[in-house]
Parts: structure tokens; C-alpha cells; sequence
């Protein structure tokens, strides 16, 4: 249980293979958000609140390993400006069982789209633009 | 009462500002915001619709209804975007 | 679009980064399974249908990229003796938006489990003994 | 009309063969599990519980109401434990 705010990227090979030392695993989810393509976009710049990020990320996993039966949870932010093909972050879990591993990565997505305090600006061509949360993306909590 | 307020992504970039220490008498949020708005035209643009700007009160989000008191740090922000 | 089956271990992190190169691809998530632990197991040993293996995988891989919309997909399953904590398989899945990439790695897996050539042979401190099929297993195939 | 059978995990083990060509009239999965209960001990305990049995025909997964051909590869196996 650990996660990480920082500008450095990350290696997830071997964050995964940190997760699988615990031999009662049997199960490993990973979801990695990567910068898109598209419009021109040029980098995505992440800004965030740094007394705020750890501890409402903290809450995520705490909150997931209350939910379901897992090992271990991993979470990795960065911020700062991050080109394309970069990885934003990382989520992993471990459970001895997959359906567990799957329905906690699922749900701390989710809620660390809506409720972790990071802010994307799109850095175009021409001009930038902060992103607008998607409805869907409250519409995502209500599930869970 | 005395609280630090600090701002982020598009909130900060309209109130051109990252922080600052205000003092006030409001007893909610809302009522802060009322006094905010009153005093600038860039603290009224940011905001002008605050169906769009999120709430926390000492680093956990809180409503626009929730109370105030001495020495809090409050925070604006639009939506969280992570992820 | 790819399937492997394969004595040998093999490298997440170096797969990852492969499916990452494609910058249409905003999420990636991916699903590893270990030899999990317990009750005296040393190894576990998996048999599969040779002939059969890479087209049950390829059709399953096919069936997802029909449903949701994704940018490439990948299995990875092992074969032969495997030791406690050693990958057994991997699936990762590529795509736009995390919600498709989430449920075309569940779906994959599910199919994986029920419907591709494989069996475990569970190797214990005394005895050796088939992994039985899980009633959840045949009922998760339910929802999709 | 002449088939091959080919056998995995407790099927092949309790058959004590991975594959074998038989010469079979059956015309369904069915027909043959029956022809081939009544040859031997070995395969009358594999084929004794049916439903922890399963079947493809040229590597497609099909049912015991399946019917067969000539030169066909059929294979029996218990339900499939990958993952």
C-alpha cells in the first residue's frame, strides 16, 4: 500500500514485479493512463494540490482495501508537463482473486478521476485548454 | 477570523493568484464566496458559476454550506481531471 | 492484436511499453495471473491442446476488439512447470478510454478461463492433483 | 469411417493415452463415449461422469449431440482451468 506524486516517469514493469512477491497474489490488475493523441495536441500539463494529493489517494486505497479481499495496491501520479506516449499514472492490485483485483482497480479509477486533486491543461498547437470533467465521469461513482 | 485560501487550475489562472490570507466574517463558504465576488471582477469571473468550482476545507472537499472557522486553509478548484 | 503460448517467462513491463508506442491509446490495463501460494503447493503445471490453443486465444481476442472500442490487444499464456510467484499469463488491453479497456480485459478473461485449451495440475509437498473448474468461472460468462 | 481422438489432463490420464485412431460407425460424440465405455475399464471411468467432460471437433468446442465425419480430430478434455 503506497502511492507516489512525482514528475519522474515510472518504470511499471517494476512496480509489477514488486507486487508479486507476496506469493498469496494470485491475481495482478494494472491500468495505466497514457497521454492521447489527437487535435494537435502537443503535451498535457498536470497540476495538482500537494497538501491535498497524498492523503485523498491514501483514502482511495484504504477505502478499496476495506471493499474487497486484497494484497497490496500501488498508485503513482505525476505531474508537470508530460508529452505524448508519456504515462500519467498507474493504479495496480493484487488479490488472491481476479475478480477482486479488477473490481478495486475499476474503482479506484474511478474515484481518483473525481475525487484526487489534479487538474489537466492541453497544450495545442495553438493555445492551451484546462480539460473538463465528463459527466460520465461523476456518473462513474454512483456504481460503487 | 483569518483563513488562507489557495486556488488551482483555471480558478487560480481567472483570480491570477495561487494563495493569499483574507480576512473575514463569512460563516459558510457560500458566504465567503459572496464576499469574494463583491470585491474584484476577476473573483467574479471565477465565480460566476459555481456549479463548476469545488470546495475543500483544510485539504477535504466540503460543500459550499459548510461552516468556516479560524486558521482553515480553503480551496477553489474547477472539477478534478486525474487520472 | 497478438496471442503467445510459451514455455518461457515473459516481460510485462517490455509489453506494455510496446502497446504504449501507439499514441491513439489514452488507457491501458492489464491482467496478470501468478502461481498463487497455499496448502503445500511447490509448482502448478499446465497442459493445453496444441493445435487448438492459438485460435480459441485469437477468437477471443477478436470477439473483444468486436465489442468495444480498442486499439490493440495482447495474450501472453504460459505452459509447462511453473514455481510459486511465476507469471502464468498475462492479457493487456489498449484502447481510447479506460471504460472499454477495463471491460474488454475482464471479458478476455472470463473467455480465457472457460473457453481456451488450458489445464492445472497442482504439484503439493505430497501428491499431485487437477485443478477443478469453478462453478463462478462457467457463471461469469453469464454477464457478457 | 476412421477418426483421430486425442486425450488431456485426468482424461488422458485415466485413458493412460494423449491420442489414438479409431474405427467407429458412431454418428454423434454421444455414440462414440458409448462405443468406448464398452471397449475397457480405463476409458468406461473417464467417460463416467459426462458432464465434467467436454468436447471439440477439429479444435471447436461442440456437443455431445454434434455429429461426426470422416477423418475429423475429436478431443476430450474436463472443463478448462487457463488464467
Amino acid at each position: 500500500m503506497a502511492v507516489s506524486v512525482q514528475v519522474d516517469a515510472f518504470d511499471i514493469g517494476a512496480e509489477l514485479g514488486e507486487m508479486r512477491k507476496d506469493t498469496r497474489a494470485g491475481a495482478l490488475v494494472n491500468f495505466t493512463g497514457i497521454v492521447r493523441g489527437g487535435d494537435d495536441l502537443v503535451a498535457l500539463e498536470l497540476e495538482h494540490y500537494p497538501a491535498m494529493t497524498k492523503s485523498a489517494l491514501e483514502a482511495i486505497e484504504a477505502e478499496a482495501r476495506a471493499r474487497w479481499d486484497l494484497i497490496d495496491t500501488r498508485i503513482i501520479h505525476r505531474v508537470g508537463r508530460l508529452a505524448l506516449g508519456e504515462e500519467i499514472m498507474m493504479v495496480a492490485v493484487s488479490a488472491p482473486h481476479r475478480a477482486d483485483a479488477f473490481q478495486a482497480a475499476e474503482f479506484m479509477m474511478d474515484f481518483l478521476k473525481s475525487r484526487a486533486p489534479f487538474w489537466k491543461k492541453e497544450h495545442f498547437k495553438s493555445g492551451t485548454q484546462w480539460v473538463d470533467a465528463k459527466d460520465s465521469d461523476e456518473g462513474a461513482l454512483r456504481r460503487w | 477570523m483569518r483563513l488562507n485560501l489557495v486556488y488551482f487550475a483555471w480558478v487560480r489562472e481567472r483570480i491570477d493568484l495561487p494563495s493569499e490570507t483574507v480576512e473575514t466574517d463569512a460563516k459558510t463558504v457560500a458566504e465567503l464566496i459572496t464576499e469574494l465576488r463583491a470585491r474584484d471582477a476577476r473573483y467574479d469571473l471565477a465565480f460566476s458559476d459555481t456549479t463548476a468550482v469545488r470546495v475543500a476545507i483544510n485539504q477535504e472537499l466540503c460543500e459550499f454550506s459548510s461552516a468556516l472557522a479560524d486558521g482553515q486553509e480553503v480551496a477553489f478548484f474547477p472539477p478534478m481531471t486525474g487520472g
